[in-house]
């Protein structure tokens, strides 16, 4: 249960005061106090081949209070650091949005000429939210532990029992509905599984059919989705029904660049969020479909096929560069699809009839293990 | 009369007054409008060549008044030059192609037509004479005349003359002429003319009077440019027909080696030397003995020979960068002023020199693209500036090198000075692109640019430095405040902290930055 | 129970035929064939003030095939008719985008110049999309009920009893996730209720953290979210559970042009899908706020205001015009918004304190009934 | 040679060809490439005048090599023209503003200077003179020439002079001179400018050949345009000058009204009574009688009174609208031309006639806007198109009115008669914007383009109708498939059925749209 929330509302409150106290430190002995922060860019992504994820680099950047150009950001560090410190303390989970405003002051000042002028905290919430990544950076917690909302898209179904909160949930008995992933998936217990595998859909719309048709109740499978680019509550939720029911993931996504890279995130973690992988990748995941061989494999017809644009061209470039997509298959995909130029949807199975995608496509791939790893 | 004959192909020949009468366009005299512009700058820089050539600090009156029926307009204009030579009078006002200015120097008619078409425009769109009075220095008399002109034979017409006893030691010439003109259209290009000329001119006092506007542009020193000497051709200079007129109107019976070092410019023993035994002439030939085609191989040879003295500036009246300072001062108001003379150059053997000013701040606006100001030979130019290459070449360069971010208050003012300024056209608005002069402008913008930067690059310095203070102070109470909140500490304490460790960088700082000002 | 699904699969597919047979009449008497199907422009849509709510007005257009303008669109019409009809008489549940899939053909064709030329039966799934909307208005059925999916993205939590495909879900007892609503809600019963409102959100982040705090539990009401504009599912559910279970409905969105517009859209429906409003408007619906008083009545602080743009004062001029905005108080409203230019987003509330949203606004507003009806 | 002259203020005169001499940039000759394309004009120039004022159809020749060393070009031009009496041949090359054209009619060209600065341009770069062969009509001899220019008297210099008997019927003039040059450079200039000659002259045979390309316009019709002839005076045209001038020429007993209804053009005896009359003039006043300020008072009356007929084309030769559509069919090759010749119009007293022409499709390729063909007096203007009158309109005109999209394939060619083309310069290559001529060229254009507006409708309806019944073709096949399985009824009965009905609905629109072409 590696990946459950271990630590308690007290255990973060100390860790964050902690940092506080040895930025005062500093100060009290009159030297410019400073951050070290692990550096979030691509360059100081790492791809850790025995673990198979993304993990961040060792590189750090030193943000100086007195040095010009990290001014103004370490002023939002320590800002951020209180407001989170405060809704430890009362109790509160505040979203990301809240966050920002509470902690959005205007700040009176003379400029150059003595003219007043006033400076926000921060602007945007693109501001606040690049601090709070900082944070969990700087603290190695994550927002949830923290106790700080987002809006969740995740959904699922299958026979899956869970309890949270004092209530035990059977996720098999939703009818035509399904179960609303939260953002605090820690908070939540998986009593038990009672599965082949579980099978992810990048579309909503998709879930939905497959939902109406049971597919899951036919192939004994859990059917998740995290409605394009999956929320943090989705991957968590997928990582541990795998990890702790010892099940494989499968993941179906449009046949293009961004479904690959959708894929990697689940399977992987996302660069932009890389120091959260450890905790969020679902290492067990395998790509099912749609690959750009499968537009060829299964014959989808030319006017169901899309002329790549020169965005997917360059996406698909930057993924042939990424250290996990090294393996033999994804570069002969990948270099297809550069070749080719053409890419399609999952949808694009209804021109052979409604019924295709789920009495022949998805159980087809997946007994030939048709799938890349 | 021809426009009446019936014969075909009848051949006959024009005076040149008449060809310009027929085309008066041509000299800028196309509408009552461009006329009265025209006039008014034909009148100012003849009083201004009348001033200047001669080291007289200019007095200059222009008054302009409208007349009945109101498309009638009387200019006067009155200056204290060294006055025309009484007998002078007539063919100077009523002949064209008649005048002083035929010579190698820098001067502002060179054509010597301008101040003719006005007389001619006048006339013939009033009837009315021209009016002149005028005295010379050491003349004893003051003269008074009325002209026109017989515009088909190109003879002045003497309608009064007057001349009486000079009392007073007054010199100089007013001109006064009653032309076809609509002051409303031409008043902001007049206007325009005049504050320019006053800002190539600062040691001029210019005092503008019409009909609803008055401008008083007093001198703000007393020094003159040095006026330009009457120069000899450059060997660069020269085509086949010079070479022979030089060669016909000197003793024939002089040496080659003579000729070249008594008729060129900057030709002494020692070049005439290297150049003869160059080009295998023999400089002991006398001029008489030699042929058509040994003279179209001298100047073949003299064309070729890279070793001449580059032509020199005797010949040219640069206002030099004190002066050319002073102008710009007294019209834009500006915050700093650089300017540059640069060394003298040539083009196609006639000599040029290139004058650059840059005006920053102050009064000038800020502008997306540096405003121009043209002058050459001291005329200030107005139209056409789209196509003269000064523009091209402001245009060109890449103010951001020079920490010029637009839009700017930036001024540039650029003075060509040249015997013979490469002109686009007779229009004298707007300079040709010659690959020189072009060189020359850019190059001398750039002095002056290096010089902007250095001075913006100051100021910046100094700016950046509080601004860092300013910057880092105002977060100290949010930190502060945070800090206290995670900590428990005391916000105050933790403000008057990190406001110490703040005043101990800045000083740091401060000295660092010192040195670097001193570079 | 009027707004449930009461055609059975054998009475929509016996209605989508007869079309097909009106037409195939015509043409059989040699007469040019032509559809009369309701205009869905917002000129066309009326606002009828005994039913509160959006409706489609009474005029027509003529859809010749013999028109230039007209044929195009004929040919899609006809077309996805068969589509539909297929689905039904398979007992398929396609997308949207599987329709736009089974139904896109290339058709070749000599041009002007004799040269040939391809063209798709449509190109995008805005065509066909268009195309369905206009088959729902010519069938007067609505899409679920003739079983298209969609991406659905509402989420509910509450003491509900619902039961769906033999299931019975108790809607208080997912813990920290959520019941996630399905496209078709016309295939759940609704058992029982045991609430004094329903809370309908704006934003799934907020959702998500009153879920947390159990808002729900403590104020005894069924809370829900829309995610932004609701998708007709959420609509529906909303209107089932309060008119089934005669409970006012409460909507908290941002205090714009576009959050006093979503919640119109719940209480009266779009005006782009003003032909379903009979079946999807929630006319007990009523705006909690944040209205553009409540950012002067709570005294919000001038760093949390946003400046309006123009594309939002234009916004507030439409809404000014719609009849349905024409009450006094709306009118004032809207007229202080366009006056003020000033807007603020819910979680502005943070800048008092973590809780004040759920603590004092919420309950404080429904208690002095200072929502607009 | 004045160049040398150490003295202060020397007043002399100067010749108009030493005038010219130092301002050659005034007439184009600025440096080798332009004075090349310079000389090749002035000399075809010729040529066409001396054939087309007097009917013959122009045999035009002419060639260009270059010699050694390469920036000596030659070149010879030929016509079949009435030639040049031969005792006149010595001024007409030799002496600047000697020549046959200053007479109040159309022609190419009207300075007198063009043919004297491309000899003087040779002369001061090759030493060379001009040599012309030359013919008269109905003389028995044939005269050769070579001339050089005595610059500064302005007189011509005879190097040479054969004469000899005269055995073939040939008239007609050859010149050749050999001038400094760069052909490479001002190639695409020449060629253009013959091309653009071929268009306004399809009654020409035009034959060029230059060092490395040839090209040979055969005529299209032996139709002329009539020759224009000498014209008087009108009334608007007229200034003091002129009016004292006619004054003086003319007997001086005769009266004012035989005075006016002689001397300018349109005036009968009802007009000269009306304008008398309403100008309160004693028309039985002897003309010697009249006082300065009573024919200051008569110009003033003329130039008011609005009653005097519009100036006649007498002395105008524009091309007309079959022959402009010729010129512009043989070079241009369009699927569709339309050409529109206004009537006299004029300004300022000028009569002027503008022809425009409009070309669609064929050869001409898409554009953005408008190629658009300048030509005054059958002058090619190539240079300063920006700047040009016909460019502001032809920019101003919302073409869309005339179902014109761009990029679509259309040309505008504009030609402007006059007996004085308004000029912007001397460089004669824009038209400036004089209100009178602009508003026709307005109007003509517009006509032309309704025109062209009906052909681009006739041709766009034709292509509705095909393209609505392959629009809705293409679509039974589905609507027929979808039908059939909705209904279970047979797709190729549905199909039938629906081609049938098409067929019906063509056959009635087809009725109807033929009505409308035929309105």
């Amino acid at each position: 249960m590696s990946s459950k929330t271990n630590t308690t509302r007290n255990d973060v409150l100390k860790h964050l005061e902690e940092i506080g106290k040895r930025i005062l430190e500093d100060i009290g002995k009159e030297r410019p106090p400073k951050l070290k922060i692990r550096v979030r860019s691509l360059s100081n992504t790492v791809w850790c081949p025995e673990e198979k994820i993304l993990k961040l680099g060792p590189r750090c950047a030193v943000r100086e209070f007195f040095n010009l150009r990290e001014t103004r950001k370490f002023m939002q560090t320590v800002l951020m650091l209180s407001l989170i410190v405060r809704a430890r303390r009362e109790g509160d989970y505040p979203t990301i949005r809240d966050l920002y405003y509470m902690g959005k002051h205007t700040i009176e000042y003379k400029d150059l000429h003595g003219k007043l002028r006033r400076e926000n905290t921060w602007e945007t919430q693109d501001e606040s939210d690049y601090i709070i990544q900082d944070i969990e950076v700087l603290t190695n917690l994550l927002r949830e532990d923290m106790g700080i909302m987002f809006d969740a898209k995740g959904r699922m179904v299958g026979k899956v029992i869970i309890r949270s909160k004092g209530n035990t949930i059977d996720l098999s008995k939703m009818g035509v509905g399904a179960f609303a992933i939260p953002p605090n998936v820690g908070d939540i217990d998986i009593v038990d599984v009672d599965a082949d595998y579980v099978l992810i859909v990048e579309k909503g719309a998709i879930f939905e059919r497959l939902n109406n048709e049971e597919f899951w109740k036919k192939h004994n499978c859990v059917l998740m989705t995290g409605k394009g680019q999956p929320d943090r509550g989705t991957r968590r939720m997928a990582k541990r029904i795998s990890e702790e029911f010892d099940l494989p993931v499968y993941i179906l996504t449009d046949s293009d660049p961004f479904g690959f890279y959708i894929y990697s995130v689940y399977k992987y973690g996302s660069i932009s969020l890389s120091y959260e992988s450890e905790r969020l990748a679902v290492t067990r995941a395998k790509f099912l479909g749609v690959s750009t061989s499968d537009i060829y494999r299964y014959k989808i017809p030319r006017k169901f096929i899309i002329k790549a644009t020169d965005r997917d061209i360059r996406r698909a470039r930057e993924l042939l560069r990424y250290p996990w997509f090294q393996s033999k298959i994804w570069k002969e995909e990948l270099s297809l699809f550069i070749k080719k130029r053409e890419k399609v949807e999952i949808e694009a199975f209804s021109g052979f009839g409604f019924k295709y995608l789920s009495d022949k496509y998805i159980p087809e791939k997946i007994e030939r293990e048709e799938f890349i790893d | 009369m021809v426009v009446l004959s019936v014969l075909e192909e009848r051949y006959e020949s024009l005076s040149p007054s008449e060809f310009f009468y027929r085309n008066r366009e041509i000299a800028g005299f196309s509408n009552p409008t461009r006329a009265l512009y025209q006039t008014v700058r034909e009148l100012v820089e003849n009083s201004l060549d009348a001033t200047e050539l001669h080291k007289i600090p200019p007095d200059i009156k222009i008054i302009i008044s409208i007349k009945e029926p109101p498309d009638l307009v009387s200019i006067l204009v009155e200056d204290n030059g060294i006055g025309i030579p009484h007998e002078e009078v007539p063919f100077v006002f009523g002949r064209v192609f008649y005048g002083s200015k035929y010579v190698l120097r820098q001067s502002r008619g060179v054509f010597g037509l301008g101040i003719k078409m006005a007389v001619l425009y006048a006339q013939i769109t009033t009837g009315k004479p021209i009016w002149i009075r005028t005295s010379t220095m050491n003349s004893k008399i003051i003269a008074e005349y009325r002209i026109k002109m017989d515009i088909s034979r190109n003879m002045p017409i003497v309608i009064s003359a007057n001349f009486r006893k000079k009392r007073s030691k007054w010199h100089g010439t007013i001109v006064k002429l009653i032309t076809k003109g609509n002051w409303t259209l031409a008043r902001r290009r007049i206007e325009d003319y005049i504050r320019r000329t006053a800002m190539i001119t600062p040691y001029a006092d210019i005092y503008f009077k019409g009909p609803d506007v008055e401008l008083i542009f007093k001198r703000n020193t007393r020094k003159m440019p040095t006026p330009p000497k009457v120069g000899k051709p450059h060997p660069y200079g020269i085509d086949l027909e010079m070479l022979r007129r030089l060669i016909e109107i000197h003793n024939r019976n002089i040496t080659l080696r003579d000729f070249i070092m008594k008729c060129f410019e900057g030709v002494g023993e020692g070049i005439a030397h290297n150049f003869l035994e160059w080009a295998r002439l023999n400089g002991d030939k006398k001029l008489k003995d030699l042929s058509t085609s040994e003279i179209e191989n001298l100047l073949n040879k003299m064309k070729s020979y890279r070793g001449w003295r580059r032509p020199r500036a005797l010949s040219l009246s640069p206002l030099g960068e004190d002066l050319l300072r002073k102008g710009i001062e007294r019209i834009l108001s500006p915050e700093y002023v650089v300017t540059v003379t640069r060394k003298t150059s040539s083009y196609s053997g006639n000599p040029f020199i290139v004058e650059v000013g840059l005006a920053w701040g102050g009064k000038i606006p800020m502008v997306r693209s540096p405003i121009l100001y043209r002058f050459a030979n001291k005329i200030p130019l107005l139209y056409d500036e789209g196509v003269d290459v000064a523009r091209q070449v402001v245009d060109k360069i890449d103010w951001s090198l020079y920490r010029v971010k637009f839009p700017a208050p930036l001024a540039v003012i650029v003075h060509l000075c040249s015997t013979k300024v490469p002109f686009k056209g007779v229009g004298k608005e707007a300079i040709a692109d010659v690959v020189e002069v072009e060189k020359e402008i850019e190059n001398a913008i750039k002095e002056a640019a290096r010089s902007l930067r250095k001075y913006l690059t100051l100021i910046e310095r100094k700016r950046a430095l509080i601004a860092k203070r300013i910057t880092i102070s105002k977060y100290i109470p949010e930190v502060a405040r945070a800090l206290a909140e995670v900590t428990g500490t005391s916000e105050t304490k933790i403000a008057k902290k990190l406001s110490l460790i703040l005043d101990r960088i800045m000083r740091t700082e401060s000295k660092k930055r010192g040195d670097i000002d001193h570079e």
